[in-house]
């Protein structure tokens, strides 16, 4: 009776059916071993390995730029859902609905939120990059997870790149519009890139304003609904789809390729 | 350990089932993609692709026979060969040329280029040297720089000015070499200019006509996957975004694709081939890029109705325009009616609905002949009066006033009347309420006859006293006949004792039915009021638009006597019944109980007297029918009408239209249902039986339906549908209406009065109308034989004048004046312009509508100045001479020389009437002007030698030699000069009294000359 | 996997999965040809499926049709057009001035390039002139005064099957790149 | 201070900009023995010690603090979207210092035969995640949320007026972080600058672990054993990439004018067309023929040199300077290696060669669209 009286009420709970239940292993992390076991328990927190080398924890040493990255993009999935109750991806109400996001909707913050961390994670995975690169970590057996990583950094350029459009104003369809033409000038591939010209038969042009690859990314030839619709589609679901499934390739191999990088 | 034993399943075999699934799951994709390769359309445009090629093919073969045929052409490729042969000649000097111009070309290439960057290198100087002088610090070294650049670009543009000085030297010499050829090539050119376009158009349609490459191409681009690039099968599609589909909740900009199938709508020459190929049949009026409705601005379904988007049989709402086209269309195309979309397209015999959208001010429809008939007939019907649509809110009653009624009738007429109106009058506009498919079993009947007699005595008991004077002087049938034919009656009224088997409803027949058929008036009204009537309806009701025409008594009599001689025996036979207390009672019961007790109504029925009870219950039938929305009838002042508004009934979903027991037998359409509805108003009473008989649902008698019945021709009832599908609530952006000038308003207006009051009855104006001149020439046969009667010439002259032009013709202020006091123009006309009591903003408006529609603004005009000293006026006084002009027209009394027959207006009258402007078009060729007119342009000297002319015209119209419109001027000159007599009236009655019309004619003894009147 | 031992997971080591092309007893006896053509029509089949998938989802990336504004729009025929005048027909409705000389048709854009107004055509002195800041501009489109840096834009000017002229604002031609020269630039007629 | 602000405009300039930290960058970044005896000589070494990034710190605020009093500069850099871009070049020059001073030290420990710092205990000697990292990382989540929040209250995102297609902003630029990009597209055409380029940054990033496969000298930081490829790295990173995006963002006004910091954008600057292709330079100014109608005749000389640029360049250097690399490398290795550095170093040929001779394209077949 007395030495459960001694118990803190947070070690009561932990021998709980119910804590046990959740947290397996059980208690209050206090020994090695239930330290170890929260970590290799938790389906969140086992993307870490149990123990690691010192310096590997040294903030001087990681600059925990690969950690940042990952929470900004926590950050910005959780604002951007919240962003998609109030937008509308339609040219008629886009650009009224971030009005209304500015000066009407309860912590439309989340808006700015969303923007500057797009911004952020875009200097956090050059940052994690630049680290990786000085550390020489993307030599093997790293070199396919590095390989993963530049995907990463794309895949994160794209991403801040398709959410640019939404607000639908001068500012995103102007720098959309000189990005997208880039695309135009695709070798081949882009009505006004070298080659396009020879992918003819008699007097018909296989690659148009109509057929190139910047229709495929703005859905039309010119910036309108369409390009809107698509980069919304982009946005939402299918480069954050693809994202996370690079994600996970990128932190399992992180584990599987040794763990945070050290000296061999 | 075996490794065998860690296996389940047998390697291969799984190897086996995955290779087959693997390969069925290709075929499957193979499949998709059939699928969605396979559309609808593509058969369509296929097949139109080869009637492209056949005509195109017969038009460049017709094009170039023609060519070869053509001398002109052939000359040239001859001229062109030798100096074809000649340019050889001189090939080896053009060739030096040549070289000379490609070194002086890259010189001044060159020259250009320093030119170019120096002047660029200057405008960055310029600017730096602008912006230096920003400030306090001036930096003379940057000036210095600047002018000094200056000085040597100027040097550099002169340096290129004089290359090009000289290449364009050395082209002029190469051109003076050339110049031969390239001019015979330019000519041969725009003679083959049409013959290229044809081939060019040909190779782009026919692969026979392609190069090998683009044959290939041809085939590529319809590929499967690569058909997104540019392909030739493809859906077309027209965005109109001002027009917007009806989503319930909004407007979507309306997408119509039909032209996907319709590949030749908008093409010429396609008039003959089958659907879906087939051009639109009114290209230069819909749909055509240069017509008022381009299909780019207008899109298909925004008229036609249907869904747009839609690139299948089916899927784009089709909708048969009879049941036989229904059954066609399911064999052939797995059709049936469109559900879950609620406009399906419009059958083309109610495709004029669209029309009314945008065109709901105008009456008649230009281009609409069924839509306009459905406005007339439901003008004439009076359906306004019960079922408010906006565009009537102001038009007066449909029916005659019924507060003098008593003075005017019978009560056994009116009760007959009222019970059956077509017994009496077989095509009056009064409908049948009574002895419909609802309410003619014989008990209905016993209960139908106690309600006539209830209304019929609540109206003589309501009418209102009106004096008549009686007259005693005796009528003469003959005269009377004559005059009604004569007057112009027949205008507006037609005498038709039995139905016309071949009557075909139009506008211009209803014209003449703008008043009653007048048939058995002798059993219908009493002679006193009907002189009294004749002589000036506005007495009896203000509001009628019977107008005045200024009948004397005498002619009053004799109208009456010869319309009152028609009696209907039969009608006259048919039984009136007795009040009948107990049905009597039930009709009051059913109306007191709506307010009352059981035992309350009971006690009201005992304290009331037959005739009171007569009185109630007529009052209240009278409100239940509606009668008061088409009668003025006292008591009813101000009720509001009983049918449902149908302002927007073309809108209504189909779901609220009660289809009753007939969702079998009626397709399930909102025009089937319409046309029903007037057809057999009572249908949804009723209940079909297998055996094609009907039975009566189970209803009070105030719960029947009341709607009556017009029996009408399937041509007006579809008239009528077409209206109302047309009234609907879309919103039509201004851009798309026709812009509301004044001058159109003051035309759609001027339309519609001229509709609304018949002028259209008597007049023509350009082409249309003139409904009375059969009737003239009837008369014109009785009078003066069938010689002239078949003469068109003749009809015309002696019908209502031509308003063709009016606008340009008649002095407006003249014209007013005219309108309000109608005096003698014509003088052998026998007709009668009315006299009608419009207000002077009516009659102003009438003169704005002439104005306008000939593009007259109402301006202030010059007067004509003249002097009857001038050259001017005597010259005219001589081509009048010559002209004979005295020959038909007065010169004030002074009658003309010929025949009655002949005789035209006055002359005196000319300069307050007419305008000169238009004298001078109408002398150059009144032909023109007023087709058929027997007024002859007058001859005046134009190709004559000027001496002839002094010797035979006079000095006078010699000076003017040459200048056709100066002579016409002095015409007019003069006749502005004359003086006299305006009214010729008296003249004219005593001339036609002793001498008559001076008809040439078989029959001699020309009775109506002899006639005194 | 340098730590990868020292974890506490005591699972046991996963075995290597079977290779697919070993042979088993049970197989030996089994014609190697067949058994590698099962697979490899298998894998082919997989293949050409994926494929299919793949391009349908390229191809469903291009609709069949576009809701874009129409850029292209007919203007009449040449002989519409007088020769040495400007014509302002097309002005307010697509920016375009339609000019026909000797030699042909060209379509000048009204969008000065000074700052982006409208000039207006001077017939009189034969010349656009930019109400804004006075630029202006000859018929042919090039600049002679004010501060317009460049000339006007010409369109993509092409005539239809049936002989009608086809204005295409997708396609600019600017005389500074040399692009006048262009035969679309100028419909010779 | 008017003349500091115009001293800053005119270096800002990219030909001295650029020119000078061409020329500065290997002293800084020693890629050779030789260079890094000239490092070391000028001191610049001491550019990774402490008090270098403190000066750096001071003197960059100083810079900001004192621009922001202008007008011109306030209204580039306080552009909501350029905000991350002042944060950016903080946070570079702190982290790049912060590996580089990292790596200066180990590379010290090594040469006295030590182990690097990372080493100092021993590599089994390992910490426990729960609680550690674990914590570490939770604080860093807290910090950098309540950072971003701070950020999204103090600065609105900007919402500029409504897309108007037709009406297109003088400049128009790319979000900033492709900037560098568009900066390029000054030099080359949009399918080099665009597509090719961006592509082979992609490519030669994923490649390098490929190239420089010896796994010694990883785990931690050091320079003077990979100092050709940090040296490289560097160039890329700071210069092309880093650099560009700068002067795309701050530099670049209307109709993409070169502009100081501290310089008004004024619509009506102008700047010289006088670009001139390289067949022009030869048939034009040399031969003084005209220009061949021939596309090929037009551009053999283009083609030759850039032909002789790609395929004889590299083995030229396998031989010679480049000799022991490509005895390490292999010929794979060393082929995929030289064609990225060597279209890499077009970017600042071509700049060079607009400068120098107002080359604008050395193949220009603008038929094609194709323009080199």
């Amino acid at each position: 009776m007395s030495e459960n009286n001694k118990k803190s009420f947070l070690e009561k709970a932990a021998e709980s059916q119910v804590w046990k239940s959740i947290f397996r292993g059980g208690g209050v992390p206090r020994n090695r071993r239930q330290r170890m076991m929260s970590v290799l328990n938790s389906v969140f927190l086992h993307l870490h390995p149990v123990r690691l080398p010192k310096h590997a924890v040294k903030l001087k040493f990681t600059w925990c730029m690969g950690g940042m990255s990952f929470f900004i993009f926590l950050i910005l999935t959780i604002s951007g859902i919240l962003l998609m109750f109030y937008y509308r991806p339609t040219i008629e109400y886009a650009y009224t609905d971030i009005i209304d996001l500015a000066e009407q909707v309860p912590f439309g913050i989340m808006r700015e939120l969303h923007r500057w961390g797009a911004h952020a994670m875009v200097i956090t995975v050059w940052l994690h990059m630049f680290r990786v690169f000085m550390t020489g970590s993307y030599k093997p057996p790293r070199e396919f997870n590095w390989g993963v990583g530049v995907v990463l950094l794309l895949l994160t350029l794209l991403l801040s790149f398709t959410g640019y459009l939404l607000p639908w104003d001068q500012l995103a369809i102007w720098a959309i519009t000189v990005g997208g033409n880039m695309a135009r000038a695709t070798p081949f591939l882009g009505s006004e890139g070298p080659g396009a010209a020879l992918l003819a038969i008699g007097d018909i042009n296989f690659i148009t304003m109509a057929s190139d690859a910047r229709f495929i990314l703005i859905g039309g030839r010119f910036m309108g609904e369409a390009a809107l619709l698509r980069f919304y589609v982009l946005h939402c679901i299918g480069l954050p789809f693809i994202i996370m499934i690079f994600m996970a390739v990128h932190f399992w191999r992180v584990r599987k390729d040794g763990g945070i990088s050290t000296p061999v | 350990m075996s490794e065998s034993q860690e296996r389940h399943y047998n390697i291969l075999k799984l190897n086996r089932v995955f290779a087959i699934s693997s390969i069925i799951f290709t075929a499957v994709w193979l499949l998709v993609f059939v699928d969605d390769y396979q559309r609808p359309w593509k058969k369509y445009q296929k097949e139109f692709r080869k009637l492209e090629i056949e005509k195109v093919r017969a038009e460049l073969s017709d094009v170039s026979i023609e060519l070869e045929s053509n001398a002109e052409y052939n000359a040239l490729k001859e001229e062109l060969s030798s100096s074809e042969q000649k340019l050889q000649n001189r090939q080896n000097e053009l060739d030096d040329i040549m070289n000379q111009l490609i070194i002086m070309e890259a010189e001044l290439y060159k020259n250009n280029q320093i030119y170019q960057f120096a002047k660029a290198d200057l405008d960055v100087l310029k600017y730096d040297y602008e912006k230096s002088q920003v400030g306090y610090k001036k930096n003379t070294d940057i000036e210095q720089k600047y002018f000094t650049l200056k000085d040597s670009v100027d040097k550099y543009f002169f340096i290129r000015e004089q290359s090009e000085i000289s290449i364009d030297q050395v082209n002029d010499a190469r051109q003076k070499i050339t110049n031969e050829i390239n001019q015979i090539n330019s000519s041969l050119k725009s003679l083959m200019r049409e013959q290229s376009m044809m081939q060019r158009k040909l190779s782009k349609v026919d692969p026979e006509a392609m190069t090998l490459a683009n044959k290939i191409g041809n085939i590529v681009r319809d590929l499967p996957v690569l058909d997104f690039i540019d392909p030739y099968y493809e859906v077309k599609q027209v965005v109109v975004n001002d027009l917007e589909e009806d989503l319930v909740y909004m407007g979507m900009p309306k997408v119509d694709r039909c032209m996907t199938c319709h590949v030749g709508i908008d093409k010429k020459g396609f008039e003959d081939s089958p659907q879906p190929y087939t051009t639109h049949p009114k290209l230069d009026f819909m749909v055509g890029a240069s017509s008022s409705h381009p299909i780019s601005e207008f899109g298909c379904t925004s008229c036609h109705l249907g869904r747009g988007r839609g690139t299948g049989f089916y899927s784009s709402a089709h909708s048969p325009n009879d049941e036989e086209t229904a059954h066609r269309w399911e064999e052939e195309y797995d059709w049936e009616p469109k559900h879950y979309w609620e406009n399906p397209m419009l059958p083309t015999r109610y495709s004029e609905a669209g029309c009314y959208k945008c065109h709901s001010g105008n009456m008649p429809l230009k281009e609409a002949e069924t839509l306009s008939l459905g406005l007339s007939v439901f003008e004439k019907s009076g359906c306004y009066s019960c079922h408010n649509v906006a565009r009537w809110d102001d038009a007066p009653k449909s029916g005659p006033s019924l507060y003098k009624l008593a003075s005017k009738t019978y009560k056994d007429w009116t009760y007959k009347w009222i019970m059956e109106p077509r017994s009496f009058r077989h095509n009056t506009w009064m409908p049948h309420f009574f002895k419909k498919g609802n309410n003619s079993s014989p008990k209905d009947i016993v209960r139908t006859e106690q309600e006539v007699l209830a209304m019929t005595e609540y109206l003589f008991t309501n009418s209102e006293s009106y004096d008549i004077n009686s007259m005693n002087i005796t009528g003469d049938y003959d005269r009377g006949r004559i005059l009604v034919s004569s007057l112009g009656c027949n205008g507006c009224h037609q005498i038709q004792s039995t139905p016309d088997p071949d009557y075909d409803p139009t506008i211009q027949a209803i014209r003449t039915e703008q008043g009653p058929n007048l048939i058995g008036l002798g059993s219908k009204v009493n002679e006193d009021w009907l002189v009294g009537w004749l002589k000036n309806p506005y007495s009896y009701h203000e509001g009628t638009k019977m107008p005045n025409l200024r009948i004397s008594d005498q002619e009053a009599i004799d109208i009456a006597t010869y319309l009152l001689a028609d009696k209907n025996a039969e009608f006259d036979d048919l039984p009136t019944p007795q009040v009948n207390d107990k049905i009597l009672n039930e009709i009051s019961a059913d109306f007191l109980s709506q307010l009352l007790r059981k035992s309350q109504v009971d006690e009201k029925l005992s304290d009331m007297s037959t005739i009171e009870k007569l009185n109630y219950s007529g009052e209240k039938l009278i409100g239940h029918y509606g009668c008061y929305s088409c009668h003025n009838i006292s008591g009813f002042e101000g009720k509001k009408p009983i049918g449902i508004a149908l302002n927007v009934e073309g809108s209504k979903l189909i779901s609220k239209l009660d289809f009753g027991f007939w969702h079998d037998e009626i397709p399930h359409t909102k025009w089937d249902w319409f046309y029903t509805k007037i057809n057999r108003p009572e249908t949804f009473d009723l209940i079909p039986n297998d055996d094609g008989s009907v039975s009566v649902k189970e209803l009070r008698p105030l719960d029947k339906s009341r709607m009556p019945h017009y029996g009408l021709t399937e041509k007006e009832i579809d008239g009528l549908v077409t209206l109302i599908m047309g009234l609907v609530k879309d919103e039509i952006p201004e851009t798309k209406l026709p812009e509301k000038t004044p001058d159109y308003l003051a035309v759609a207006n001027g339309e519609r009065f001229l509709h609304t009051n018949n002028c259209l009855g008597c007049h023509k104006i350009d082409g249309e109308g003139g409904a009375i001149w059969p009737s003239t020439a009837v008369w014109l046969e009785e009078i003066a034989g069938s010689q002239n009667s078949e003469d068109m010439s003749i009809v015309q002259s002696f019908s209502p004048p031509l308003l063709n032009t009016q606008g340009r013709k008649a002095q407006p202020e003249w014209l007013l004046n005219w309108f309000q006091n109608i005096s003698m123009i014509r003088p052998h006309l026998q007709v009668r312009m009315p006299s009608y009591d419009f207000t002077h903003e009516e009659w102003n408006s009438v003169i704005s509508y002439f104005q306008s529609k000939d593009g007259l603004a109402l301006t202030y005009e010059n007067p004509h100045n003249f002097s009857t000293t001038s050259d001017s006026y005597i010259a005219g006084q001589k081509i009048q001479e010559e002209g004979a002009c005295i020959n038909c027209h007065f010169y004030g009394e002074k009658k003309p020389l010929q025949d009655a027959i002949t005789w035209a207006p006055n002359l005196v009258l000319t300069k307050e009437r007419l305008r000169p402007e238009w004298l001078i078009e109408w002398f150059n060729n009144p032909q023109a002007v007023m087709p058929g007119t027997k007024m002859p342009a007058p001859y005046i000297p134009v190709d004559e030698p000027i001496s002839d002319v002094k010797e035979y015209w006079g000095d006078e119209v010699a000076s003017f030699i040459g200048d056709t419109t100066g002579m016409l001027y002095g015409l007019i000159d003069w006749m502005w000069g004359m003086e006299g007599k305006e009214d010729v009236s008296s003249i004219v009655k005593e001339h036609l009294n002793n001498e008559g019309y001076g008809f040439i004619s078989d029959d001699e003894d020309d009775e109506w000359g002899d006639d005194e009147w | 996997m340098p730590d990868g031992k020292s974890t506490v997971t005591k699972s046991p080591e996963p075995k290597a999965p079977a290779a697919l092309g070993k042979t088993t007893k049970d197989i030996e006896g089994l014609n190697r040809r067949s058994f590698f053509s099962w697979l490899s029509f298998g894998w082919v089949g997989f293949v050409a499926a994926t494929g299919g998938f793949f391009t349908m989802l390229l191809r469903f990336l291009f609709p069949n049709v576009l809701f874009e504004p129409v850029q292209t729009f007919r203007a009449g025929f040449p002989d519409d057009y007088i020769k040495g005048e400007v014509s302002t027909k097309w002005k307010d409705k697509y920016g375009v001035w339609i000019i026909r000389n000797d030699l042909g048709i060209y379509a000048l854009s009204t969008v000065c390039t000074h700052l982006g107004c409208t000039p207006n055509w001077l017939s009189s002195s034969k010349k656009f002139k930019c109400p804004c800041h006075g630029s202006g501009f000859k018929a042919t489109g090039i600049n002679f005064e004010g501060p317009a840096p460049r000339p006007l834009e010409r369109y993509r000017i092409v005539q239809a099957d049936n002989g009608e002229i086809i204005v295409d604002k997708t396609q600019k031609y600017q005389q500074e790149k040399g692009q006048w020269s262009d035969p679309e630039a100028f419909l010779m007629v | 201070m008017g003349s500091f602000k115009e001293i800053v405009n005119t270096i800002s300039n990219p030909t001295i900009l650029f020119t000078s930290v061409l020329i500065l960058f290997p002293f800084i970044f020693p890629p050779t023995d030789w260079f890094d005896k000239w490092h070391r000589k000028l001191g610049l070494h001491h550019l990774w010690g402490t008090k270098a990034i403190i000066i750096a710190t001071i003197g960059m605020t100083a810079f900001f603090i004192y621009g922001l009093g202008d007008y011109n500069f306030q209204k580039i850099v306080l552009k909501p979207d350029n905000v991350p871009i002042s944060g950016m070049i903080f946070l570079v020059v702190f982290f790049t210092w912060l590996s580089m001073n990292q790596a200066y030290k180990n590379d010290e420990l090594l040469d006295k035969g030590q182990k690097p710092d990372e080493f100092y205990e021993a590599p089994n000697d390992k910490v426990l995640v729960w609680p550690d990292l674990v914590y570490v990382e939770l604080i860093s989540l807290i910090i950098m949320s309540a950072f971003l929040l701070v950020w999204s209250i103090g600065l609105p995102a900007p919402i500029e007026e409504p897309a108007n297609p037709t009406e297109s902003p003088n400049p128009a630029k790319a979000p900033w972080y492709f900037l560098g990009l568009q900066e390029m597209l000054v030099y080359f055409d949009p399918w080099m600058a665009g597509v090719v380029l961006p592509s082979l940054i992609i490519v030669a990033l994923m490649a390098m672990p490929y190239i420089d496969r010896s796994p010694e000298n990883s785990g931690f930081y050091s320079y003077k054993r990979r100092r050709l490829g940090i040296s490289l790295y560097m160039f890329g990173w700071l210069v092309l990439w880093q650099l560009l995006i700068i002067v795309g963002t701050v530099l670049r006004g209307p109709n993409w004018n070169f502009f100081g910091p501290f310089e008004y954008w004024d619509v009506h600057k102008l700047e010289a067309l006088t670009n001139i292709n390289l067949s022009e330079i030869i048939y034009i100014k040399f031969l003084n023929t005209g220009l061949p109608s021939n596309i090929l005749v037009r551009e053999i000389w283009g083609i030759l040199i850039t032909l002789g640029y790609f395929l004889i360049l590299p083995p030229l250097l396998a031989k010679t300077i480049l000799r022991n690399m490509y005895e390490k490398l292999g010929v794979a290795r060393y082929s995929i290696f030289i064609v990225l550095i060597i279209t890499a170093l077009t970017l600042p040929i071509k700049m060079y060669l607009r400068w120098i001779f107002n080359l604008k394209y050395i193949i220009s077949i603008p038929e094609y669209f194709f323009n080199f």
